[in-house]
């Protein structure tokens, strides 16, 4: 028989308020194991440990259930506070009466008594709970870094600077990401790409860095400190090696007529391209759906004109399969697709643009070398409209819930590089709300009011419409003069909202790391661990966790990277002891448990079994107590239930039913 | 009508670590409230539900049984929602057939960031099971003469 | 008019619309968007503080009610599912509840339709019952 | 008959087994019984007609661990059973041979006294198993060869073996009625009236285990129910949730590996349709993962150790099941 003690937590009023905790500790002192009950303030301060590890030692406790918090929580620290006072660290159970019940229910009756069955269940369970221990495992001092934008880019040069192989995966031909597309950077109007390239530099450059652009993450297997991971080049049909980077290919490719991904669709390409100039590596790809090589059989301009002989039509996708210690994920954002905004007419006239389009026609390599142009004509704009919030703060399912965070101050930005450098330019910005917290931010923002003459109304655009004349007629409100606007503009530019790159949902799904609503990456703790995934070893940098700015991206590039490193600094794991145990007596051999383990972790063995004197050669299960990493789907599919759960075994669920079934 | 008159049902919730049961305290932390008959019991993962746990749960008394796992393809454990379905499916199907109503047992998939759908979704099962009353005992099911 | 009387009415419009008024984010789009917005003289914006305080007395005396043309325009455009045109219509089933103090059967439209009827209404009707 | 016996000589002479597992007469006609067969001398007592209705495979479990191979005669349908326990690694191929016995349906005697016949003393079977002979206290009555037929037989899986060394004998197409029809029967019922129709059979349980130790699929070392792995402190709940929930486990244990060989119900002294249980499990996973043959070939991933992304939601199985 256990000598179990309860604790049960005030958490100051967060638990009292709606949950007697003193009845509680009353009535639970009388449940079968039980010899010791007290309630405390804090369960989880100092003094609170202090109190359990009294307990523990005076009365000679052998488990302890300790009523607070949900056990994601605390129940590591509880665990730690038992651990010091000498009970095995699986010997405490949590229930959770405050996550589960006092902030959930207002009745106190109702909360106490849910309250009293919550503890219930942890104490039965704890009644049968067993010692564990935690075993091993090896980490390998590699890190994966999954996106070549600045998040990815910053996160692995950190890394290898402490002294750990990285590898970047990048889908696109070369490295940069969205920053490499934009033009000025706010609040400083630093040129992005002056700022950037030395990084990408930097990084190509670094001994520890393995860049693999024009690749994919395939598959990932494995576990915290021990990932296997598939990489699948993709075949660039360009020699590595060999080319030189020259660029005379993509000047003689005759196929010049696919639109520029890298400028946002607004010039075209040839079919083998660098994306940009400054690209890394500076070795072209060819596009097979454009090339006429690969459509027509006719052509082979570029292998003609390279000198280094570096094409090749024959290269074949390769896979590449690494071992990980530990896994960032970079993935970055696009705009959202504006096909639901027909107010906005930004299908119909070409005069309507996306503020990333913008940067494009801002930016002196874009296409219109950085003119300020209507893509219509090519004519001189003199009057330009911004609209903020386009898609984002929508609760309709046209957009996005959440703020973009980054396009009230990328609208200054624009506003104020326009009319420094267009004076004869009238700019002018509807907005809802305009969101300017950071350093330095407001100020940058009234600089474009005050010193540049932006002008900015307080309202939403309702409509824009293309007229015959080419103008754009744009129908906004001033809901601060109470008025309805409407204003000729010859470009309107949408602050269109962002939202995590597309191909962060197959990753999250290989990497079994959980993703919201949005398609964001879900952290471990929205405040205090805010770069990790719940997934062990699997960290977020960038935006694919939320909406971020430059400086806050690489801030978080380098906590990940920290985290990382933490977890690479290390030469073993402690692994859960949770795992999954036959019972060799009670072992059929049939093979169902092998078959449900997702991680391998089973195999069978031959063995002299030594059955209450039956001695007898049988095939039994075996677990790899390391790649267990305690599911129990095999536990469910044993039917003699020879394999058993360690920490949430048949019997111990079994316990917590009948506790709450009672 | 007096409290304690009212049907207070016996409602157990299967919750797996990583998404529900952190979707229900997402509901907690957010004050999103739902009836107190729900009692979670926290488990790795929907695939270590044992069918003998819910029959155990309904010949005990219990009203209705909920399972709640990651949504089919984001399980932690790459594919143990996967297998629960289909025991479920296979387990509630036969519970339905020995005349458990169908309304007594749900599979639902709920994300750590679902707090909002963890809440709605226990209200209406509580509702649910309050509309079919209280369940016969499975227990009964085979008396000795 | 009682104090009970006007919190009532707010919550029959709430009823009625099936908006809830507090998604508002004051973003001005359905004022943007209003074709009738130099008629009104309560704008389709502030609608959404004339249920929030109750003033539904205002609501239904303002010229407002009998200018828009039920386009939907607001309707569609609203990033917040608020939909002021809802509320403007609710307001004016009130009204015209509270004149004949009853609901209107179908037989008894043919009789209504005369040119002191607004026409919106008509169309409001329309458009709101045809499903 | 005669044919068996002089092959299973054969067999046991030039050493290819060892022994021979069959039928031999019991202590009335219509009640043979499971034996081993060690020599020929032996083999006169083999018997093999329409009441040898017993599926041998399970038996060959523990005539793996014994030396030399086992020869053993299975029905179209016991070799499915034999398949499924090659797949669970139960039994040794290399340890067996198998001759497919033909098969024209089995019959059984309470079926006989279903139809109203009192004081049996002895049965025969014509040759071409048309009519059966019962002779009685009361004198000889005649009774149709498909009406004494075992229910399983009138929804026969079919003529084939799906694993055989060889094949000796033949077989008949014995199928008259619709497999599923008592399931859906069931299924159209009302909750209360479906709780009350279980609980009417499922109270004449003894727990004998009887079902347990026929059943080819229920073949743990050690039941479930033996063992102490699923209780919780309190001994006295865990007897009476393992009395209640017994066979509703044990058919959740079973699905997806169940034959349908009938062998429940046809040992059941209790006259439980026990297959009922099973044949909804079955005619779920046929619905909702297509088509699915337990012992079909010794390979394939059985229904509930597999998934597909898109498998139907629980809640829609349930609906999907009315």
């Amino acid at each position: 028989m256990q000598r179990i003690g309860v604790f049960v937590c005030h958490c100051g009023s967060n638990i009292a308020a709606t949950v007697d905790v003193k009845k509680v500790v009353e009535i639970v002192k009388n449940e079968p194991g039980v010899v010791h009950a007290e309630d405390y303030q804090y369960m989880c301060s100092e003094a609170g440990q202090a109190l359990i590890a009294k307990a523990i030692a005076e009365k000679n406790l052998t488990g302890i259930v300790v009523c607070s918090c949900s056990p994601r929580m605390h129940e590591a620290t509880f665990r730690k506070a038992a651990e010091r006072a000498g009970l095995n660290p699986y010997m405490v159970e949590i229930a959770n009466i405050r996550e589960h019940c006092s902030w959930i229910h207002k009745n106190i009756e109702e909360a106490t008594e849910k309250a009293v069955i919550l503890a219930r269940a942890a104490i039965a369970k704890v009644n049968l709970n067993a010692p564990l221990k935690a075993g091993e495992s090896r980490v390998t001092k590699r890190a994966l870094v999954i996106g070549g934008g600045i998040a990815g880019i910053q996160t692995a040069l950190d890394i290898a600077d402490a002294g750990y192989e990285v590898d970047i995966v990048e889908k696109t031909p070369s490295i940069g990401g969205r920053m490499s597309q934009l033009d000025k950077t706010f609040p400083t109007l630093d040129c992005s790409a002056c700022i950037l390239t030395p990084k990408m530099v930097e990084a190509a450059a670094h001994e520890k860095i393995t860049i693999y652009t024009y690749s994919e993450v395939e598959k990932v297997s494995g576990f915290v400190g021990d990932f296997t991971v598939d990489i699948r080049k993709k075949a660039r049909s360009v020699d590595m090696d060999k080319c030189t980077g020259c660029g005379v290919c993509q000047e003689k490719c005759p196929s010049k007529k696919t639109p520029s991904e890298f400028n946002r669709g607004l010039g075209n390409r040839s079919a083998i391209y660098t994306p940009f100039a400054q690209a890394i590596p500076n070795v072209p790809v060819i596009d097979r759906d454009a090339c006429l090589k690969f459509k027509t059989g006719k052509c082979g301009v570029c292998a003609k004109v390279c000198q280094a002989g570096a094409i090749d039509y024959e290269q074949k996708d390769e896979i590449v399969t690494e071992k990980y210690g530990a896994i960032v994920v970079a993935t970055g954002f696009d705009t959202i697709k504006l096909d639901n905004y027909d107010e906005y007419a930004y299908n119909q006239s070409k005069d309507v643009i996306t503020s990333l389009e913008l940067e494009r026609v801002m930016n002196a390599a874009g296409p219109t070398k950085g003119h300020l142009e209507r893509l219509s004509d090519g004519k001189h704009p003199k009057e330009i409209v911004f609209i903020q919030c386009v898609g984002s703060r929508c609760s309709d399912d046209r957009g996005k819930p959440y703020c973009s965070k980054i396009c009230c101050m990328y609208t200054a930005k624009h506003a104020m590089l326009i009319r420094d450098k267009y004076p004869d330019v009238n700019v002018t910005v509807f907005y809802i709300d305009v969101r300017t917290p950071g350093k330095n931010f407001d100020e940058f923002y009234r600089r474009a009011v005050e010193d540049y003459g932006v002008n900015y109304i307080k309202g939403q655009v309702g409509k824009v419409a293309p007229q015959p004349d080419g103008s754009l007629l744009v129908q906004g409100v001033d809901l601060l003069d109470n008025k309805q606007i409407l204003k000729k503009a010859d470009m309107v530019v949408l602050a269109t909202a962002i939202e995590p790159d597309p191909s962060v949902r197959k990753i999250a799904t290989m990497l079994t790391a959980s993703i919201d609503t949005n398609n964001f990456l879900t952290e471990s703790h929205a405040k205090l661990r805010p770069v990790e995934s719940p997934t062990a070893g699997v960290f977020l940098s960038g935006v694919c966790q939320g909406p971020k700015d430059i400086p806050e991206t690489v801030a978080q590039a380098g906590a990940a990277a920290v985290k990382a490193i933490g977890l690479l600094a290390k030469d073993k794991l402690l692994t859960n002891p949770c795992t999954a145990k036959p019972d060799e007596l009670l072992c059929n051999g049939c093979s169902a448990c092998a078959n449900v383990c997702p991680y391998g972790a089973i195999t069978y063995e031959v063995k002299l079994i030594n059955d209450h004197g039956i001695r007898e050669e049988r095939r039994v299960a075996q677990v790899n107590n390391a790649l267990c990493q305690g599911c129990g789907a095999c536990t469910v599919t044993c039917p003699s239930g020879a394999m058993d759960l360690q920490g949430f075994s048949n019997r111990q669920i079994i316990a917590e039913v009948d506790a709450i079934c009672r | 009508m007096p409290m304690n008159e009212e049907f207070k049902p016996k409602i157990v919730a299967f919750c797996c670590n990583w998404c529900s049961y952190a979707g229900a305290d997402l509901a907690g932390s957010s004050r999103l409230a739902y009836p107190a008959d729900v009692k979670i019991i926290r488990v790795p993962c929907s695939c270590r539900v044992n069918p003998m746990f819910i029959l155990r749960a309904f010949e005990k008394g219990a009203d209705g049984v909920i399972i709640c796992g990651c949504h089919p393809g984001d399980c932690h454990y790459s594919t143990g929602n996967y297998y629960a379905r289909r025991r479920m499916a296979m387990l509630f199907s036969m519970l339905e057939y020995i005349g458990i109503e169908n309304g007594r047992t749900r599979v639902e998939w709920v994300s750590a960031a679902e707090g909002v759908k963890f809440s709605t979704t226990m209200n209406d099962f509580v509702a649910k099971i309050k509309s079919l009353g209280e369940n016969v005992r499975l227990g009964d099911i085979r008396c000795k003469n | 008019m009682s104090f009970d009387k006007t919190k009532k009415q707010a919550e029959m419009i709430r009823e009625i619309s099936g908006v809830n008024p507090y998604k508002c984010m004051k973003c001005g789009k359905c004022s943007a968007s209003c074709p009738s917005f130099n008629e009104m003289d309560i704008k389709p914006h502030q609608f959404v503080s004339y249920v929030l305080n109750d003033d539904i007395e205002a609501l239904a005396n303002s010229k407002s009610l009998w200018k828009c043309l039920s386009c939907f325009a607001c309707i569609e455009r609203c990033p917040r599912d608020v939909k002021p045109g809802k509320l403007i219509d609710a307001a004016r089933q009130l009204v015209v509840r509270e004149r004949d103090g009853d609901y209107l059967s179908a037989d008894q439209i043919p009789e209504k339709l005369d040119p002191e009827l607004p026409q919106q209404l008509l169309v409001s009707a329309f458009r709101r019952y045809r499903r | 008959m005669q044919e068996l016996i002089n092959r299973a000589k054969e067999l046991l002479a030039d050493g290819t087994v060892a022994r021979v597992l069959g039928w031999k007469k019991g202590d009335m006609s219509y009640n043979p019984e499971v034996a081993y067969f060690n020599n020929a001398e032996e083999l006169e007592g083999f018997v093999y007609n329409g009441f040898c209705a017993a599926n041998l495979s399970k038996y060959l479990i523990e005539a793996s661990k014994l030396e030399g191979k086992t020869l053993v005669f299975l029905k179209p349908c016991d070799s499915y059973s034999f398949n499924q326990l090659l797949k669970e690694h139960r039994i040794d191929r290399d340890k067996t041979y198998v001759i497919g016995v033909g098969c024209k349906g089995k019959i059984t005697v309470e079926k006989i006294r279903d139809l109203g016949i009192k004081g049996i003393e002895s049965v025969e079977i014509d040759e071409n198993c048309e009519n059966i002979t019962v002779k009685t206290l009361y004198g000889d009555k005649t009774v149709a060869y498909a009406d004494a037929m075992l229910e399983r037989c009138h929804v026969c899986k079919g003529k084939e073996h799906v694993v055989s060394d060889e094949v000796i004998g033949e077989s008949r197409d014995t199928v008259d009625a619709e497999r599923f029809a008592e399931v859906e029967r069931i299924e159209a019922m009302s909750p209360a009236e479906k709780f009350a129709f279980f609980k009417a059979e499922l109270s004449k349980c003894i727990r004998c285990n009887a079902c347990r130790n026929v059943c080819p699929a229920c073949s743990c070392r050690k039941c479930v129910f033996d063992s102490t792995k699923f209780d919780s402190a309190q001994k006295a709940n865990v007897d009476s949730f393992e009395e209640k929930m017994f066979h509703i486990i044990r058919a959740f244990h079973v699905a997806g590996r169940c034959t349908d060989c009938g062998e429940c119900s046809r040992v059941c002294p209790q006259g439980i349709p026990l297959h009922l249980f099973n044949r909804k499990f079955i005619k779920d996973i046929n619905k909702f993962y297509g088509e699915f043959k337990a012992g079909e070939d010794a390979e394939t991933k059985g229904p509930l150790t597999n998934f597909t992304f898109d498998d139907v939601e629980p809640c829609d199985a349930v609906k999907g099941g009315n």
